[in-house]
């Protein structure tokens, strides 16, 4: 089978806020505000991820504007996480041995931002499509992201080609 | 043997495979199962009982013939009859001595009379005497051995997701799986057999179409190892694995063909008549040449027709029905078959050697005299079902005994759980294509694909199974579990000693507590029961059937097991300069870094030394790391620690307790205040999660104008501490290093945003530096090497315990348990009860009136001290007594004395006074107490300003 | 495994949550006794019925309320605490 | 062969009566009535009748004896307790269990097979050592060893436990047993019914009377009966029978897993429990692995079972023993473990006079139900608490007085 594409990318500028005036803030800085929980936004170069109601994640040369100065009910978030892009036809068969939640029920166009565990460890997973390849991009507390990536690799390397034995042609 | 090709056999005859069994030679094909290779190699004893070792062959070749276990090198109890034949394995019989033919075991069988059901209750227990008997009886229970070389193997696991999960793919459940699909449901069909069809044995039409559905996923040879809340059902495959999420579960599971009781019910060559229909249609096997089938339903002669395809003569049908219909009549009739209707048979007689069934007695039902005496080499048995209904009933679903059909089936489902086809009750081909359409059709409505189509199922016109298949005999050895070798004396014995209710028979009995959980047995037994006391099956009940459906290997329930590990990022530098690692929850910390050639202790008290005397570094990035700001980030502070807060100056910090609501000191930290709005504050290793988490909670509760953020692993973390740390930092750092003791300051160390705070938790000048947890190795590199020049060595926990000790402080689990207040720990200097609110508080308030449990105090050993040093717990005694414990105790480099924290009885506290701690040979040790601090008593190390 | 349906995050496995326990009101401290006080700190209501529930999924660290019938183990509805009841 | 087995092959009828008489109707009045027909209530009327010579007893039991958490367990019994009350009850109770089964003439298999806490902490070897240092004080055989004991007792162990998790030491309690569960229950329960107390099972409690404070009868779904005594001993339906008398507690209940293993050939001698990995084990004379865990994480009253457990289980489970890989788990089930805030009983009389408890047993209730008898009989009949169990009163924790236990709960985890 096709081998799944690991990129470290935890080089990648971002930077992050919450509390109640988090989203008005960022507003005010002119950068696009998801309107929904657990969506994001493309940004030149980058992304604006809403995790959860009120914390935010911004990626790319965008998230140096969140040193501008705070407002009421604002609070900066440091973001040192370790940050996995992940790429494969097989990429889901990956996620199914590593994660309880059902990405292949979800719509990439929705543009979904997923808070959860891996491997026993908590993520941020934003699964999407490049050129109908699917992808996902994981973020995790640096301190398990060595444990992580080596572990996630494991299981990949361990893939078996067929998505489960016993099944006898039919499509899966 | 085997016969010559047969349409739709398993087997692929271009495969040969040979393999071993008992030392024997034996071949098969592909395709074959264990059992079936050794009936076609001729093999009738596959194995011995649990109990009384008698030979045992195949009886229902439907994965409940546990009589037939065999062991595969490493791999125990495998099951002949479930388990596909691979070239070259080598197999044995479990459970024999000797070996499976010559088993002096079997003498066991003559002293049944003397082993009465819970015989091993009613002997062996003289109090000196049990130890033999106990020794005896491991030495011959169990049944496989484990082999102590097998590797620990990681099976994959995986989770799945479907809208219509079915489970069985025999006609009813493929006919479910179709309806379910057609309507646009995601469907997965699971069997456990190596291909779908169930009785039908194969390829039929409807298996074609369900394998060629796009949107049916199968997963044969694999199964449902139980149901579990919110339709999560386990697939076990070979090799895997996978945690089914359904929407909606159709239980199509069929039923268990039920053995009949007569005596030698159980000798080699009599099975049940599906079983020999298996072996022949699928495996190409005969079973026997010469039978006696023992009928009591239509399924029994619809099999006439298999076994004359086979070449098997049928010497005779007994019926155990007055009245045979005319159909089943007519199909004797044509054959030529004697049929004796309201017949059964008494006994089975046994071949010379005893190792086959030779001959069979026939009586009129319910009578003794013997009508006839039939030779035969088989007797297939046909006389009932019991419902596969354990998924059910783990799914919550309330059951019925059916007196139409003699079983029980669903009669309240759970929300989304649905049963067709033999389990539903439903046992007619042409029935159970409707009963499955009709639950499928259901299930996928459930999901909301399409409507439920309501076909109407017509009832069963006769009952499939026998209410009484039970011939007692005054003799016995009329077998009801196989695992167990239970007779039925055993579980009328048991009933008569007042065991008489369905669950205290099982548990006295044993009856279906064997590998096979019941299946061929706790029919039989419950009917037992009824009669016995004069009740219906109905109210009787069933015992609640737990999972696992089939035993479950531990290798696929534990998976890959993972583990998470974390690293600080100084990881790699601590590997390097050989760390010695000790577990903190998922952290790896140094406990001290080994040289070559010098013991632990020499490096721990080097390591102490080093930070006395010069400069060490330690990483404390493992603490937790938590961020408040907000107006009311003060308050805040205030209501969750015993101290207070909102006075603290802006610049400063302070020591932080936390108690829970019973005014229990949980947990400690640093309190730094950066803002006004703004504080930066530790938690201990272990607390961080827990307390983050808390804390968060308490703020939702409170709705208080402030946030918290969790930078525990988002910010790395050392302490430089030492007479010339300050001479270290000096050079890579904007920050005056002037400031005060317990400030702190925000400024760049190697060019990285840093947090500074001047703590004493080692009690000589040091500073705690915090940077983004990506600088973290650098800033550590930094100091490594600016501090080469000034001795510079790395320390680990052991030798920060013992300066810390030095210095008296407490550690939050070592020197407090789960009961400690903080006056108990010395802390009283820390609580301020006259703050409005923190927790804890008020049960601290309560508590202050009632006398106190221990005080922890410091010690010290005399100067003088010889021998064994105290350990931690060990307790401090007082006239006899227990007064206390040991709860950290070091040998100090620096005092040259043995010193400690111990809890002593009020009254012991008194700076001076001596008590006595026991060691763990029982020699007493003197001690004194003394104040703390040992070491720096006016802590002024910490304090003054280092050489620059 | 059970789902447990987080607010914000949706329905999910239960091992993503964190149980906190029954909501209990607290007794003002300034005026309640020490009986009382150690009532709401010790004692539960610890028979099976439909309880309202503190409930925190971990990996977003989000804490909500959970009605539950615990002597089924059946969830019947999930909200933020902020929403009230 | 025991001879005493022949008289079974002498005689032509099965030569044994009914261990328990049937009951068809209950009486209107008994001396006492005892709530919970497991071990600890059988037991306690066991007691009464021998013991006190009160035999107007009743035993109300909802389903069948010894049905709940005393068919449930896995049958440890030990006295490495960490504070003077909890050694001393518990050491009485391993006294009078290695007499019992020549007290019923009924084997119950009392299994003296040694008992390692393992310890893969520096903390958790502080706690062995602490509660080795107590019970040595009082005279009971712990002692805190290294990992080349354990080796020595369990040769096939992974020392490294897959290497996340090394054994550094273990608490050793050579006095460690197992016992055939239900064999307890059935055994007190014919030593009462031949000593006239009657025991009616399939009899649920509906209401308790209580008028001026004191305990006046009891209903149930088979008639009324009026007493001046209850004991309350029904372990996971103990909020639900306080209830019915008014009275607060500070018990809840969370479900506690248990499975065991397909037969294998004995291999395992010693009784093992490692605290970091959640695991407890011991194979029975049947074979069979018998494996326990930690309590389920959050409060659920009924017996359902987890498919998480024997995942978690197995993995821990395969990192002390990876040859178990092959080995197949046959059956899971759960009990409702009565948890208290201290990890101690409730014991004794309660603000309702007449109205006595045995309950908070949480996961240590089976190898206490010799002596729970015994003191919760005495309790009764001189409506006074027996000297082992006054630690372990309900008011303690009215009076902020928790039992010491806590301690090694959260000393060393």
């Amino acid at each position: 089978m096709s081998a799944i594409i690991f990129q470290d990318q935890s080089r990648t500028p971002r930077a992050g806020v919450k509390g109640p005036g988090a989203a008005e803030w960022l507003a005010g800085l002119g950068l696009p505000v998801p309107d929904a929980p657990n969506r994001w936004l493309p940004v030149d170069g980058g992304l604006v991820a809403r995790l959860g109601l009120t914390e935010f994640l911004v990626e790319g040369p965008l998230s140096a504007q969140l040193a501008a100065p705070l407002a009421h009910g604002v609070y900066p978030v440091l973001r040192q996480d370790t940050v996995l892009a992940l790429s494969g036809e097989h990429l889901n068969d990956l996620l199914l041995e590593t994660c309880s939640v059902d990405f292949g029920a979800l719509d990439p166009s929705t543009r979904p931002v997923v808070l959860t565990t891996m491997v026993g460890v908590a993520v941020t997973v934003i699964p999407y499509e490049d050129k109908g390849i699917p992808c996902c991009r994981i973020w995790c507390d640096s301190t398990y992201g060595e444990w992580f990536a080596e572990t996630l690799a494991s299981v990949a390397a361990e893939l078996e080609p067929t998505p489960h034995s016993g099944n006898q042609g039919a499509t899966a | 043997m085997r016969l010559p090709p047969q349409s739709g056999e398993w087997i692929d005859r271009g495969q040969p495979l040979s393999f071993r069994f008992e030392d024997r030679d034996c071949s098969g094909f592909a395709g074959d199962t264990v059992a079936s290779a050794l009936v076609a190699s001729g093999a009738s004893v596959l194995g011995r009982s649990f109990k009384y070792h008698r030979p045992r062959g195949v009886m229902s070749a439907a994965n409940h013939d546990v009589n037939a276990l065999l062991q595969w090198g490493g791999i125990p109890n495998v099951r002949a009859d479930a388990t596909p034949l691979v070239a070259g394995m080598d197999l044995k019989a479990v459970n024999t001595f000797g070996t499976l033919a010559r088993d002096p075991g079997s003498v066991l069988g003559w002293f049944s009379r003397l082993l009465p059901v819970g015989f091993y209750y009613k002997a062996f227990h003289n109090k000196r005497l049990f130890p033999l008997w106990e020794r005896m009886f491991r030495a011959m229970t169990g049944l496989g051995r484990v082999d102590f070389a097998t590797p620990r193997l990681h099976t994959p696991k995986r989770y799945g997701f479907c809208d219509v999960l079915v489970i069985g793919g025999g006609t009813s459940g493929l006919s479910a799986a179709l309806a379910a699909a057609e309507q646009g449901a995601q469907v997965a069909l699971v069997d456990e057999n190596a291909r779908l069809g169930g009785s039908t044995h194969g390829a039929t039409e409807l298996v074609e179409k369900v394998l060629i559905h796009p949107r049916i996923r199968v997963f044969a040879d694999t199964y449902a190892a139980g149901y579990y809340a919110d339709h999560w059902v386990p697939l076990v495959e070979r090799g895997r694995i996978t945690k089914m999420r359904a929407r909606a579960v159709v239980v199509a599971a069929g039923a268990f063909e039920q053995p009949a009781v007569f005596r030698y019910n159980d000798l080699p060559g009599i099975m049940l008549a599906s079983a020999a229909q298996r072996l022949i249609r699928r495996y190409a096997v005969r079973p026997a040449q010469r039978v006696v089938v023992l009928a009591a339903n239509a399924d029994a002669y619809r099999a006439l027709e298999d076994f004359a395809a086979a070449g098997i003569a049928v010497t005779a049908v007994i019926d155990l029905r007055d009245k045979v219909p005319g159909e089943q009549y007519a199909l004797v009739a044509a054959q030529g078959i004697p049929l004796y209707s309201g017949h059964c048979i008494v006994e089975a007689l046994p071949a010379a050697d005893g190792t086959r069934v030779a001959g069979v007695r026939v009586a009129a039902q319910g009578e003794a005299e013997t009508v006839a005496e039939l030779a035969c080499d088989g007797v297939f048995m046909s006389v009932g079902w019991a419902p596969a209904a354990a998924l059910l009933y783990q799914a919550g679903t309330k059951m019925r005994y059916d007196d139409g059909v003699h079983q029980f089936v669903p009669d309240k489902l759970p929300d989304g759980v649905f049963a067709c086809g033999r389990v539903n009750g439903i046992h007619t081909l042409g029935s159970r294509l409707l009963d499955g359409e009709r639950a499928g059709s259901a299930a996928a409505a459930h999901c909301g694909c399409g409507a439920a189509k309501l076909p109407s199922v017509p009832v069963e016109a006769e009952s499939p199974t026998h209410p009484w298949p039970i011939v007692p005999h005054p003799k016995g050895k009329n077998f009801i579990d196989f695992d167990e070798d239970l007779q039925l004396p055993d579980l009328e014995n048991a009933i008569q000693e007042g065991f008489d209710n369905i669950e205290l028979m099982k548990r006295f009995s044993t009856v279906g507590m064997g590998p096979s959980q019941g299946k061929h047995s706790n029919m039989n037994a419950l009917r037992v029961l009824a009669r016995a006391t004069g009740s219906t099956p109905g109210e009787v009940g069933t015992t609640t059937a737990r999972p696992f459906f089939h035993p479950v290997p531990m290798s696929h329930l534990a998976g890959r097991g993972f583990t998470p590990e974390r690293r600080t990022p100084m990881h790699h530098r601590h590997a390097a300069a050989g760390a010695v690692w000790m577990p903190a929850g998922a952290w790896q910390r140094p406990e001290y870094y080994a040289l070559a050639g010098q013991s632990r202790a020499a490096c721990i008290e080097a390591e102490a030394l080093v930070v006395r005397n010069g400069v060490g570094l330690i990483d404390v990035g493992t603490l937790g790391k938590l961020e408040i700001r907000g107006p009311q980030a003060a308050e805040f502070l205030e209501r969750v620690y015993i101290s207070k807060y909102a006075g603290l100056k802006v610049g400063m910090t302070r020591y932080a307790v936390m108690c829970d609501e019973s005014g229990v000191v949980i947990d400690d930290g640093v309190v730094a205040r950066l803002a006004d709005e703004h504080f930066y504050f530790t938690t201990t290793t272990s607390g961080a999660a827990a307390i983050y988490r808390e804390l968060s909670r308490w703020n939702t509760l409170w709705k208080m104008d402030c946030g918290l953020v969790n930078l525990t692993g988002a910010m790395a973390a050392m302490n430089l501490a030492g007479p010339k740390a300050r001479a270290v930092l000096a050079g890579l750092t904007d920050v005056d290093l002037s400031f005060p003791f317990l400030a702190v300051r925000e400024g760049r160390v190697c060019g990285v945003p840093a947090r500074l705070m001047r703590v004493g938790f080692v009690g000589e000048w040091g500073v705690e530096i915090h940077v983004p947890a990506e600088h973290g190795a650098a800033v550590w590199d930094a100091l490594m090497e600016a501090g080469k020049a000034h001795g510079i060595r790395p320390f680990g926990v052991e030798a920060q315990r013992l300066l810390r000790l030095e210095k008296g402080h407490i550690i939050i689990g070592q020197d407090t348990d789960g009961l400690t207040t903080p006056g108990e720990a010395g802390l009283d200097w820390a609580v301020k009860m006259d703050k409005a609110f923190f927790v804890g508080q008020r049960s601290l308030m309560a508590i202050a009136g009632k006398p106190r449990r221990q005080q922890l105090i410091g010690f010290m050993l005399p100067a003088d001290h010889q021998g064994d040093a105290p350990k931690e717990c060990h307790l401090v005694i007082d006239q006899g007594e227990i007064a206390g414990r040991v709860t950290s105790v070091a040998w100090s480099p620096s005092l040259q004395r043995h010193i400690g924290l111990a809890y002593v009885r009020p009254g012991m506290e008194a700076v001076g006074s001596r008590f006595t701690i026991r060691l763990s040979d029982k020699s007493l040790v003197s001690a004194e107490v003394v104040k703390t601090p040992f070491y720096d008593a006016e802590s002024l190390r910490q304090k003054v300003e280092a050489a620059a | 495994m059970k789902i447990m349906t987080c607010p914000v995050n949706g329905p999910r496995a239960i091992s993503e949550f964190a149980y906190g326990g029954e909501i209990r009101p607290m007794p003002d401290p300034a005026t309640c006794s020490d009986d009382e006080w150690a009532d709401y700190v010790f004692n539960r209501n610890g028979s099976p019925g439909v309880k309202r529930e503190w409930w925190c999924h971990t990996p977003s660290n989000t804490w909500f309320v959970a009605e539950r019938d615990t002597a089924r183990d059946v969830v019947l509805r999930t909200y933020l605490y902020a929403e009230g009841s | 062969m025991p001879w005493r087995l022949l008289r079974f092959a002498l005689s032509k009828s099965h030569p044994e009566p009914r261990m328990f008489t049937r009951h068809d109707r209950l009486k209107p009045a008994y001396d006492v009535v005892i709530i919970g027909g497991g071990g600890h209530g059988l037991a306690a009327a066991y007691y009464l009748a021998r013991d006190h010579g009160i035999t107007n007893v009743c035993v109300l039991e909802k389903g069948y004896i010894g049905g709940g958490n005393t068919g449930r367990n896995t049958t440890i019994i030990r006295s490495n307790y960490l504070t003077p009350e909890g050694v001393k009850f518990y050491d009485e109770s391993v006294h009078l269990w290695q007499d019992l089964s020549q007290e019923f003439d009924l084997n119950l298999f009392y299994s003296n097979r040694g008992h390692f806490t393992l310890a893969h902490t520096d903390a958790a070897l502080r706690t062995s050592r602490w509660r080795a240092e107590v019970n040595k004080h009082f005279g009971i055989d712990s002692e805190v060893v290294g990992p080349e004991v354990v080796k020595k007792a369990a040769p096939m162990i992974d020392l490294s436990c897959g290497g996340h998790a090394p054994i550094l030491g273990a608490l050793y309690h050579a006095p460690g047993a197992v016992a055939r569960h239900d064999a307890v229950a059935w055994g007190y329960g014919r030593g009462a019914d031949m000593r006239g107390v009657e025991i009616h099972q399939r009899t649920e409690v509906l209401g308790i009377d209580v008028a001026g404070g004191k305990v006046t009868g009891v209903r149930t779904n088979r008639g009324n009966i009026s007493t001046a005594k209850v004991l309350c001993a029904v372990a996971g339906s103990s909020p639900r029978v306080l209830d019915m008398v008014g009275i607060r507690s500070p018990i809840y209940i969370h479900p506690l897993q248990a499975m065991v293993s397909e037969p294998i050939k004995p291999w395992l001698d010693p009784i093992l429990v490692s605290g970091s990995l959640h695991v407890y084990i011991s194979q029975s004379a049947r074979g069979e692995l018998v494996m326990g865990a930690s309590l389920d994480p959050y409060e659920v009253q009924s017996t359902r079972s987890t498919f998480d457990f024997p995942e978690g289980l197995s993995a821990h489970m395969l990192d002390m023993f990876p040859f178990l890989s092959n080995v197949k788990v046959m059956r899971q089930w759960a009990g409702m473990a009565d948890m208290t805030p201290d990890f101690a009983p409730i014991m004794g009389r309660t603000p309702v006079e007449g109205f006595y408890l045995d309950a908070g047993w949480g996961t240590w209730g089976f190898k206490a139900t010799p002596v729970c008898g015994k003191t919760m009989s005495y309790t009764v009949a001189n409506d006074r608490e027996h000297e082992l169990i006054t630690g372990f009163s309900l008011d303690r924790f009215r009076n902020f007085a928790l039992t010491g236990e806590k301690g090694a709960a959260s000393v060393g985890h």
